[in-house]
């Protein structure tokens, strides 16, 4: 069933309730013209930790919620509409992920239960080029008796400036691109050689760059399945949360030039009555509806373990970024000079966008892969 | 049949078996074209044997309209038997005994709005395979206004007279009636001067001319209408209704469409591509090809997403108006660009279209055909219209 | 200059004038209801010869006008525009032209000045799969002491049917994809063992499949310079005059499309004061004036024998072919249900237009070698 | 400069000794940004001694404003005068000894409307830089709808009195006076109730705010007007005939914008797609963007032709006037299509807009900046309704 149930409903109200109040779009804002030195507001994020939006992927067993992604895909869906800054995606989507798929038992009851309570912020250092590409590893993890020497640097961290812990992606063996010899490790924001530089993107939402010089981690910090599919795999679940958070944002941002269309007036008439524009509305709002089928069908394949969840998640990962695409730039175009203004938060959407769809690949990536996984 | 726990029902068991043993073997499986079904009326005739033997097995059950009313020629069936029996046909994939716009489209309009002697009349000759029906919506200077239609009905006293033409009527050469809008009034509001009218097509004054698509042959026609006398009692329903009953009407005509465009076999883009194409290391040869290939593969797996989750949406009780709408428009385009990936994926070889047996020849025309499909039943752009104003509220100017 | 003289004009005046009369849309639909057995209208052509549109692109020794690919670019733009079924591509834009730059001294006295006359049909038996492909060609030529024995076959040979004498690119050495090795010849259609099937094209005019089984060519019948550099220079050439020809097929058919939105009336009012065809019509008007930019610089490029002819004519071919693709497409779209049907000489536009692009290489052809071209 | 067959015109001779002579190395060349100009003013500072040195020597000439009067402090040079040292100039890559919208356009519109008494004011002080114009015409509510402006002018015996706001003045809080549009009238046809009035930004009541955009800071302004009061004297031409001035502005401004435009450094995409992707065998390794990039740079070759062969129909005498309304729409589609293709290509090191050094930051301002380009200066869809109006002659409703 592509629809959601009650209680699943409710979460989503709930949330969309709570973001209404605390985390309007003139937070993020605040955020950034304050200069915010974490980036996000710590106060709201203890708010969404206390509602359990930290645990909603963890077991009960390990004090989570057990709700499952489609469950968090709805928290994303109503974050992507506020545009609010918060580790939802770096420490829940991804890292808490990583843990639950690769995590050896002791890693999980270690950390699992911190997650859940939201004490502890994530990120999950892989990139080291410009362009995703979940086989291209550099950095070096040498084994030593006393444990691995990592060395080597890594790109677009997400919320990496407030990182307390890093799943680090890392190569025991193997050339630069090769599938095999990858690992993942566990390493501490505080240990000696790592260096982290914030870096401030275009969303007004934070990465770094993350440098390691001879970065020792200690034997059990190796995380006990974290090959390479386990990698592509996170990568999958990474991708249709993104898809999720962009269907929140490209609705709020085609609802609103809705609205604008109906209320601003040209030439004497609303200019949503101009035909062409109405067709271009008409366009977006079926590519909005296209997109909500996508992502509800991904986001119960990977609470369904379906087997193709690859495709599914290039499926839903391509065309949410070519919608939001779409919808931001039309947005901006339909608001006219208004759209062009920092007061107008439209542009806002834009930003966020343009950074969402880049992030775990963007379309042609997608596209690519897709074929590829369609045998063509 | 999830609610018949612990065997079968008893109509369902009995229907089953009956179907097993009357209907010949091939009268299973898919329809091959439209000439694969019978359609009944004065001149029609049983494409092979079996169709007959078929027909009048299900005739003498009652079952060529099995939900009519018996003193309709109906089989009289609840609408929980009908259900069975329908699932059971589908189950053997029986072809229709009688394949016709008249059971499929009038009758239903008639069972609502026609009096007694009309419904006793024109169901039973239906039913009889006597009538075969066309129908008469669309004209030349309507297209996507279809309330725009100019084709009259003058009261005479004791009949009509009928003057103009209808176009897209499918197989107006070959039906005996026509069903048809007709004005009434030229005045007021253009929807409130429309009537329902039958006619008979050997009515004189009448004539109907084959259309040529820029596909080739077609059974769509035009038909004629040139001082037809027509009597009063073939008027349907109220004078100046009949825009009702055409309402109606399109929810059915849409079923139809469906129905009948499916008979064409599916082309398989992605297969006719890689056949054209070739491809090296599992990668399509033409990179530009593979990436609007690629595009059209997602979108077409997202569309049929989409329709199953507007089928899930009414299921769960929601309201799902604002989902079905973007499906003519989507589908036909979707489709529209599965024939351009096609065409330019099998180069010269689709553009031959002489009458040869040329495997590639009917390419040509299926792409040619195509084009049509984001105009027939409401164009794209009366598609864009409908949400823009229905589903989104912009303001009309 | 990117315009035409006097001289030009006066050419463009008088053939449209002819055409006018002689060569109406209609014409083309007569032909094939008629079931012609040429696909031509011989006096038609009959009368283009003594124009001297012949002649054109032959130089005034041999009887010719001289007036260069410009004036020929010209004709081909109005005869685009009635859709004229004819020997002029065939003849004149691609065998003349080959002859011009690949014939030896006495094959040019012995031909040009028939071909000036009108008096040789001609056609150039190039293609050997559904795709444009100048260096795929497994036809060989071997030499014995009598010439050269030919044996292969050719597909989608321009007017192949009625064509007096064939220009056959056929391999003398190499495999079936090198540039080495390729030659053209001169071979009769009375050659014995060389089969023509007609095949007639979704446009209603007409290509053939051709054989060879043993044909046996005289020596001197080996065309001087006719190798794979010269034929892709005579590709080049007639990738532009096809898309002058487009260019007129594409101003007409959107010009009737404009007509027609100005006349049809719908809800009351005409169909052309809704704005989103308005828009859409005036970005087709668009690509038609970037078209006229591009057809008359390449032609010019002809004359002017400028060393960057093949991008010029990748960069002409692959913009009409898209262009007649998208005006074509909307014309009948515009047109609505009387646009489908074959009474309406619209839908004309629309099977020559695909025939046209996909003649010489279509618009994903011309896009990558574009590419390559410009180094990318 | 063709026509002086036989040796230089006197005039260019002199000309260029004394351009050589006088204007120094610093002056010559590119123009780095709008900090490289001396904009004049009341606070207007040189940015350099060598920008003093040359406005000084230029003004002592009358070539601030050489072809005006000299009266109006011009040179009073002939046409032909005036062409051959904008010649030399170029040749020497003079960059402008003032830089400023008062020379450049309020200037033309008063010489061409304003009373004798206004032009020899404010004239002379626009050649000697003592007062900075800017230009006051869209309004927040106006947009596309120029004329739908509401920014009031009262008259109140003695003065106007002046409320509103406009929106969109480049430097308005740097310039000392404004030019403006304002609505005398508001019956009747929009157009034929404005004025065209001087207002000095130090009178009481005018306020400035600047415009952050999304791409960050911008030279324009919002500028407030709250009971100002403006003598009656500044109103240039006749009340109620400010359109027809803004009409002839509106070209000059079109000039100006291409002016500035050009102080931005462009961008060599396929260079930068080049680097940011890399290849292989001399193809980009992406063959996505290749085929994308391939496409865009078919249609810039395109374009420049085009542009191209508009000079030469207008130089054959042609009537241009269809081809040059397709410019501002293609020009500026393919602009922002040129910033997608290099934001694709590299990927999230352009996502970066802190205030670091790093050298991707400015990808994000430009690409940002390049949405409002298919805004400003007339939509597009303004231009396609221009085109499909006045070109195609298409239908209002």
């Amino acid at each position: 069933m592509l629809v959601i149930n009650e209680e699943q409903k409710m979460l989503k109200a709930s949330v969309r309730d709570f973001l209404a109040i605390q985390s309007p779009l003139a937070a993020l804002r605040k955020l950034r013209d304050e200069k915010n030195s974490d980036g996000i507001d710590r106060q709201l994020w203890g708010g969404m930790c206390e509602m359990g939006l930290t645990g909603l992927t963890i077991s009960e067993a390990f004090g989570g919620l057990d709700f499952g992604y489609l469950g968090l895909g709805l928290v994303l869906e109503e974050t992507g509409r506020t545009l609010t800054a918060s580790p939802l995606i770096s420490t829940v989507l991804l890292s808490t992920t990583a843990i639950n798929l690769a995590g050896s038992a002791a890693q999980k009851k270690a950390l699992l239960p911190e997650l859940a309570r939201g004490q502890l912020i994530m990120a999950l250092a892989h990139e080291e080029k410009a362009h995703h590409d979940p086989g291209h590893v550099a950095t070096k993890a040498e084994l030593r008796r006393d444990g691995y020497v990592l060395n080597g640097h890594k790109t677009f961290v997400l919320d990496g400036h407030i990182a307390d812990k890093f799943i680090v992606v890392a190569r025991t063996a193997g050339k630069v691109d090769d599938a095999k010899g990858i690992a993942l490790f566990l390493v501490d924001a505080t240990a000696k050689g790592l260096k982290v530089e914030r870096t401030q993107m275009m969303d007004s939402r934070n990465a770094a760059k993350i440098s390691f010089e001879n970065v020792l981690v200690p034997k059990d910090q190796l995380m006990e399945a974290g090959d390479y599919d386990t990698l592509v795999k996170i990568f999958d679940i990474g991708c249709i949360g993104l898809a999720a958070e962009m269907l929140g944002s490209a609705q709020e941002c085609f609802e609103r030039t809705l609205a604008y269309l109906k209320e601003r007036r040209q030439f004497g008439v609303p200019i949503g009555s101009f035909q062409a524009l109405q067709h271009r509305a008409a366009k977006m709002f079926i590519d909005i509806e296209l997109c909500k089928s996508v992502v509800i069908k991904a986001l119960k394949a990977i609470d369904d373990g379906t087997p193709d969840l690859s495709r599914m998640a290039s499926l839903a990962k391509a065309k949410l970024g070519e919608t939001i695409k779409l919808v931001s730039n039309e947005a901006i175009q339909m608001h006219g000079g208004i759209g062009m203004t920092d007061d107008a938060e439209i542009g806002f959407f834009l930003k966020r966008g343009r950074v969402a769809q880049q992030t775990l690949g963007d379309y042609p990536y997608h596209l690519d892969r897709f074929a590829r996984l369609r045998g063509f | 049949m999830e609610n018949e726990i612990g065997g079968l029902n008893p109509f369902r068991k009995e229907t089953r078996t009956w179907l097993e043993e009357n209907c010949p073997l091939t009268m299973r499986g898919q329809i091959k074209d439209v000439n694969d079904l019978y359609w009944g009326g004065r001149q029609g005739a049983f494409p092979s044997d079996d169709h007959k033997v078929w027909f009048e097995r299900m005739h003498a059950k009652g079952w060529i309209a099995p939900h009519w009313d018996k003193k309709y020629g109906g089989g009289g069936l609840s609408d929980r038997e009908h259900k069975i029996l329908m699932e059971e046909m589908a189950r053997l994939r029986c072809k229709p005994p009688l394949f016709s716009f008249g059971l499929a489209m009038l009758g239903p309009a008639l069972l609502k709005f026609a009096s007694e002697t009309q419904k006793e009349h024109y169901l039973n000759d239906i039913v009889n395979a006597k009538i075969r029906w066309c129908q008469g919506y669309s004209e030349p200077n309507a297209g996507s206004d279809l309330a725009g239609l100019q084709m009259k009905a003058e009261d005479k006293g004791d009949h009509y007279l009928v003057n103009g033409s209808k176009i897209w009527t499918s197989f107006g050469d070959l039906a005996d009636w026509i069903f048809c809008l007709v004005r009434t009034n030229s005045e007021g509001k253009k929807q409130d001067g429309i009537s329902f009218m039958l006619i008979d097509m050997q009515s004189e004054g009448t004539a109907t001319r084959p259309i040529r698509l820029i596909s080739g042959k077609s059974p769509f026609t035009e038909t004629f209408f040139n001082d037809v006398k027509v009597p009063k009692e073939n008027l349907v329903g109220e004078l100046n209704k009949g825009w009702t009953i055409a309402k109606y009407l399109l929810t059915h005509e849409r079923q139809m469409i469906g129905g009948i465009g499916e008979t064409d076999e599916k082309l398989n883009v992605l297969e006719i591509v890689n056949d054209a194409i070739g491809s090296v290391n599992g990668k399509l040869n033409d990179t530009i090809l593979r990436t609007a290939l690629a595009r059209h593969e997602m979108n077409r797996e997202i569309f049929a997403l989409t329709i199953d989750r507007a089928i899930d949406e009414a299921k769960a009780g929601n309201d799902s108006g604002a989902l079905s709408s973007l499906f003519k428009y989507y589908g036909t385009e979707l489709n529209v660009e599965a024939m351009e990936l096609i065409m330019s994926a099998s180069g010269s070889d689709a553009l031959m279209m002489d009458d040869s047996a040329d495997k590639h020849a009917f390419l040509a025309r299926r792409f040619l055909r195509s084009k049509g499909n984001t105009i027939e039943g409401g164009t794209s752009e009366v598609q864009l219209n409908i949400i823009s104003k229905n589903i989104l509220g912009l303001p009309i100017k």
